[in-house]
């Protein structure tokens, strides 16, 4: 357990990992949080206006094509998100950096919204689409298993009273649950054939997404990366400011 | 053989409770913990016997050594007396139940339910269970609980003669057992509230 | 080893063991359905396979929750963790005698369920295969969940939210085995990624339970 | 406002969903936060009084 | 008597309340219905009422463990019974704090999973009118099956089997009701015998509670 | 207002633990009952509570008049003091919870969760709950388990101002608490092998 050695002389890390500590790691947050609010800010009310009022119709799907402004940003983000928490997860159970297990703890309700949004403007594209609002599309359907495992994890999180177990246990979580959420992907391909279009609007330039509507959706989705670090980074400090409140009442109550 | 403990810091709830704790075990020798409710001592047995890691400090000598005797017994209410410490016996590679039996008085209700016992004589059975591990060190919270004066004397008599055969014992108590032992009391050990030893809150006080 | 296995199941079968009981919610779930879906006998054999595999997943769910508490209730689990058995290996037995009293009886029930739901005649021994070949990665994994959630208190329908999302890969191959096997379809591949699946799961979960139970013991 | 043929239900819709579900994620994370500051705040001045 | 309906509600939203872990259980099953059945939309949108009905019954039943057990555990039944209060008015109020945070949600949420299972459009309205007259019978009728059991250790599933068979006629005309609905028959009949039901278990149920509740605090 | 006991049997598990007997208690007394364990002191504060019915005997001026406090608590972890307390005032048809909160000093706790005070404070806050609940008889089973000196003064000095008002109190303990008041050691009570009041299983001996 990397806790237990030297304490007398505690190492004090510097560069990337300094920021573990959760002191430094609410000054840099304060300084850089500003800055980040308001470029997410600019940057999702340009894209959105942007797409929204100045971008032509497609030839096959109508104004729809307007949905993807918000359809794909948030459905990049909704994996991102949970990559993240994985990531985190990973140096909390290897390194023990309380700020990254909080950080993962912050991050899972951004990515739940960011999950919600994607499949309810999926859903309200599917209508004029594909006729229904749902199928049980691989790709839709996956989705909805990582909503599960997003629900799961944040109701771990809250049911747990020790921080630190909470902490691990969500860790592990966070793992097995990756491990399975690939798996569905591929059981739920076996399963069922596709609706979804993925190709016909491919961000893979080559195919045809026209620059008109290409470079607005790459604003959005850079607001929407510039909200999400934002948001992760403020609900972090968020999270570290009630652990520290409780670690002070606790050492209270126990004098 | 010898269980060292040298500068330990334990922890519960993620605030340390006692720090700085150094002392040795040796085979034959009993150590009587004491200290007040809430001091610590079942969070130190617990670290001992691996099931928490401590903050800081060195534990040597524990490894495979160690029977622990928590608050609670362990038992199954829907096994019989022999069934429960036949099953420790097995888990502990053991296979000779009746000395633990005799030592406790427990032949005479070996086909009881161990549900239909009294909690002394619950106790007894959770008592007995140390002697079917064949482990050497035995770490014990507050065994005397709920038991009345002649069990506690078995279960004095079978300290000593673990003691005799070369084992050694850790027990945390608030009364006398009649055993002529070293006592550590862990009052002056208790952390204090700038103790820095890394608890896991440690970061953000 | 054996002893473990041994005091579980004696335990499971004794008074208040809980044997028979995942049995019986198996029951009435299927005997629930066609009052839910209407009793139209053709429509009952379409989705008999499906609703099977569900059922007995719900089953095993539901029996999940005394897999591990009572024995942390009662300090079972802080001595066996003191004890010479490593803890991987305590878990894999706990879901062995799981499996031996929940899922095996589930599995020998299914083809008289199957009755009740008119399940085409060619599928019952693709049911009961894949039954068998499944059932056993729900009671690891449900053991993982149990772990995880063994602490918290009333942790039991926490832990059907943390499990159901791991159980669909074995849902989705399982079902598929049996309802191609009821429509006459080749079940092969299915049954394959069935039984790769819990090969998978049988070796590597035990890892993730006892680390989830080590951290909840400390 | 551009003129969004039949599909104005569904492209509204979408966007009130999304921006409605982002406002309230921010709402909720900026309430949140400050009612942990001032807990903090709160809690730190009883632990020194006089600090 | 609106000091216990707070306090319930209170509890509920607090960290551990269980809030919402019926509705995610209610929306697991839904969503692994489609594979357990396989993923054909007409087949779905057959059987979409019925599975709504068993899931949110099912749902609604996990949830009772939790309804008397915590106050049992701390001493707050035996507390409350020697209070002003009599049992009867008591044992109502946590059964209505038990539907407003479960089978209202449950209410609340069906159409959105109606959408996931293709449920036709003509059911929604008499899918959420029949959820809306059946959940209070569940929530009351599960109070009586919590209880009889409340001293049970792991009485969960012993629950769930003493329950479920009560919970028969309210499924029936419920999920008919949802089904006459959704495929465009008239569904008045079943929706008054629902109403009948729910009526009647609501008036009388609670005498029963209280009666099992006593005996079990003796 | 005066609570009369005559001839009561009382019975736990099936079988009938104290019989014969009988006392009274009057506004502004307050009677201590001792026992050893398991002599069935609890069985009788439940039944003269109401929780179960006596075996035989007669309870008189007990209806609506009495408040109880049992081993455990019936706290909320997730309620703060201040609900806690408002819950039962309301669920008592009272209002005014400060002089509950003062009379046991929680008033610098009023906004702390539940789950997280010491078992001390836990129970001086299930013991300012009595306060909250207007009720003249107080039938109080160990109260002053895991209270420190200061706490059992509180304790004292509640119950005097309580018998002071008109109040009675029966309380169980096995400790000194400071009271002067009579004391009833129900060992001479407790049932015999013979003892014909009809318990459960009376028809099956
Ligand atoms: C509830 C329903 C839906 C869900 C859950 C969903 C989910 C997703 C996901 C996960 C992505 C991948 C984002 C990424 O590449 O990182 C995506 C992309 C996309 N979706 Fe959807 N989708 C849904 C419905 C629809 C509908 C109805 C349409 C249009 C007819 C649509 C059009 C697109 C397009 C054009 C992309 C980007 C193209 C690409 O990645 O290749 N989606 N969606
Ligand atoms: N789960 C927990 N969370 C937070 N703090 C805890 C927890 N369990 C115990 N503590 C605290 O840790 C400290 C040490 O507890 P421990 O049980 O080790 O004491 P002890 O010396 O064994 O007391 P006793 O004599 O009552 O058994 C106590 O102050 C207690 O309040
Ligand atoms: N649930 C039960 N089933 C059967 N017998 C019981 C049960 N609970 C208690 N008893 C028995 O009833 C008798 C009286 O118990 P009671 O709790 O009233 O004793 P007590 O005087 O309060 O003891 P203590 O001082 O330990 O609190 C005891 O002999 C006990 O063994
Ligand atoms: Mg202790
Ligand atoms: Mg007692």
């Amino acid at each position: 357990m990397s806790m237990t050695e030297d304490t007398a002389t505690p190492k004090r890390p510097s560069g990337f990992w300094s920021y573990a500590n959760p002191v430094k790691f609410l000054g840099l947050s304060e300084r850089v949080l500003p800055a980040l609010w308001g470029l997410a800010a600019l940057s999702l009310i340009v894209g959105l206006i942007w797409g929204f009022f100045f971008t032509p119709d497609d030839f096959r799907q109508g104004s729809t094509v307007k949905i993807i402004y918000l359809h794909v940003p948030s459905a990049m983000m909704a994996i991102n998100a949970w990559v993240m928490m994985l990531v985190a997860s990973l140096i909390w159970l290897i390194r023990r950096h309380h700020v990254s297990a909080l950080a993962a703890k912050a991050a899972a309700p951004v990515g739940v919204v960011m999950t919600l949004i994607a499949l309810c403007t999926g859903a309200i594209w599917g209508q004029p689409m594909w006729g229904t609002w749902w199928a049980w599309d691989p790709r839709l359907t996956s989705f909805l298993i990582l909503f599960l495992f997003y629900l799961g994890y944040i109701a771990l999180w809250e049911a747990i009273e020790d921080p630190d177990t909470a902490a691990d246990l969500t860790s592990v979580l966070c793992l097995v649950g990756s491990v399975f959420a690939v798996l569905s992907r591929y059981a739920v391909n076996f399963w069922n054939q596709g609706l979804h279009q993925g190709a016909s609007l491919s961000l893979d330039k080559e195919e045809n997404v026209a620059d008109v509507f290409y470079i607005p959706l790459l604003v959005c989705i850079a607001g929407f990366v510039l909200l999400f670090l934002a948001l992760v980074l403020y609900r972090t400090g968020t999270e570290i400011r009630l652990r520290r409140t409780r670690a002070l009442q606790a050492r209270e109550a126990r004098l | 053989m010898t269980l060292t403990i040298r500068d330990l810091c334990v922890a519960r709830g993620g605030l340390p409770v006692l720090q700085g704790l150094s002392f040795t075990l040796a085979p034959g020798q009993a150590l009587i913990l004491r200290g007040p409710n809430g001091s610590g001592k079942t969070t130190l047995l617990r670290t001992l016997a691996g099931l928490q890691p401590p903050l800081a400090g060195q534990i040597d000598g524990a490894e495979e050594q160690i029977a622990y005797a928590a608050h609670s017994d362990g038992l199954k209410a829907m096994l019989s007396v022999r069934e429960n410490l036949t099953f420790w016996a097995d888990v502990f590679g053991q296979t000779d139940i009746a000395p633990a039996l005799d030592a406790f008085a427990l032949t005479p209700l070996i086909d009881r339910l161990a549900g239909t016992l009294s909690a002394g004589q619950k106790r007894r059975l959770g008592l007995a269970r140390l002697l079917v591990t064949g482990r050497s060190i035995w770490m014990l919270d507050e065994p005397t609980v709920s038991l009345d004066v002649d069990a506690v004397a078995q279960f004095a008599a079978a300290v000593r003669a673990h003691l005799r055969a070369g084992g050694a014992a850790l027990i945390a108590t608030h009364i006398d057992l009649g055993l002529e032992s070293e006592v550590l009391d862990v009052t002056p050990f208790r952390a204090t509230q700038d103790t820095r030893a890394g608890a896991s809150d440690e970061a953000f006080l | 080893m054996t002893a473990l296995l041994r005091r579980d199941l004696k335990l499971a079968v004794r008074a208040g063991g809980g044997f028979g009981l995942g049995l019986a919610f198996f029951l009435i779930v299927t005997v629930l359905v066609p009052f839910g879906v209407g009793p139209q006998s053709e429509l009952l054999s379409r989705i008999a396979p499906g609703i099977l595999w569900l059922g007995a997943l719900l089953a095993c769910l539901l029996s999940l929750d005394r897999l591990l508490a009572l024995d942390w209730e009662d300090g079972t689990l802080d001595l066996l963790a003191t004890s010479p058995l490593p803890l991987e290996a305590a878990l894999s037995i706990k879901a062995l005698a799981h499996w031996i009293t929940t899922g095996l009886p589930l599995v020998l029930a299914a083809p008289v369920l199957g009755i009740l739901l008119n399940l085409p005649t060619a599928g019952y021994g693709w049911l009961v295969l894949s039954l068998l070949l499944g059932t056993p990665a729900l009671s690891v994994i449900g053991t993982f969940g149990a772990a995880l959630t063994v602490g918290v208190k009333r942790g039991g329908l926490l832990m059907s939210l943390l499990v159901l999302p791991l159980y669909v890969p074995t849902l989705i191959f399982g079902a598929e085995a049996a309802r191609r096997g009821a429509t006459g379809m080749d079940p092969l591949t299915p049954l394959l990624m069935l039984a790769g699946i819990t090969a998978g799961v049988v070796a590597i979960m035990p890892f993730a339970s006892a680390a989830a139970l080590r951290v909840n013991l400390r | 406002m551009p003129d969004l043929g039949k599909y104005a239900d569904a492209v509204l819709s979408a966007y009130g969903v999304s921006i409605l579900l982002l406002v309230l994620l921010v709402v909720l994370s900026l309430r949140q936060g400050r009612r942990a500051r001032r807990a903090l705040q709160d809690v730190e001045k009883r632990s020194k009084p006089n600090a």
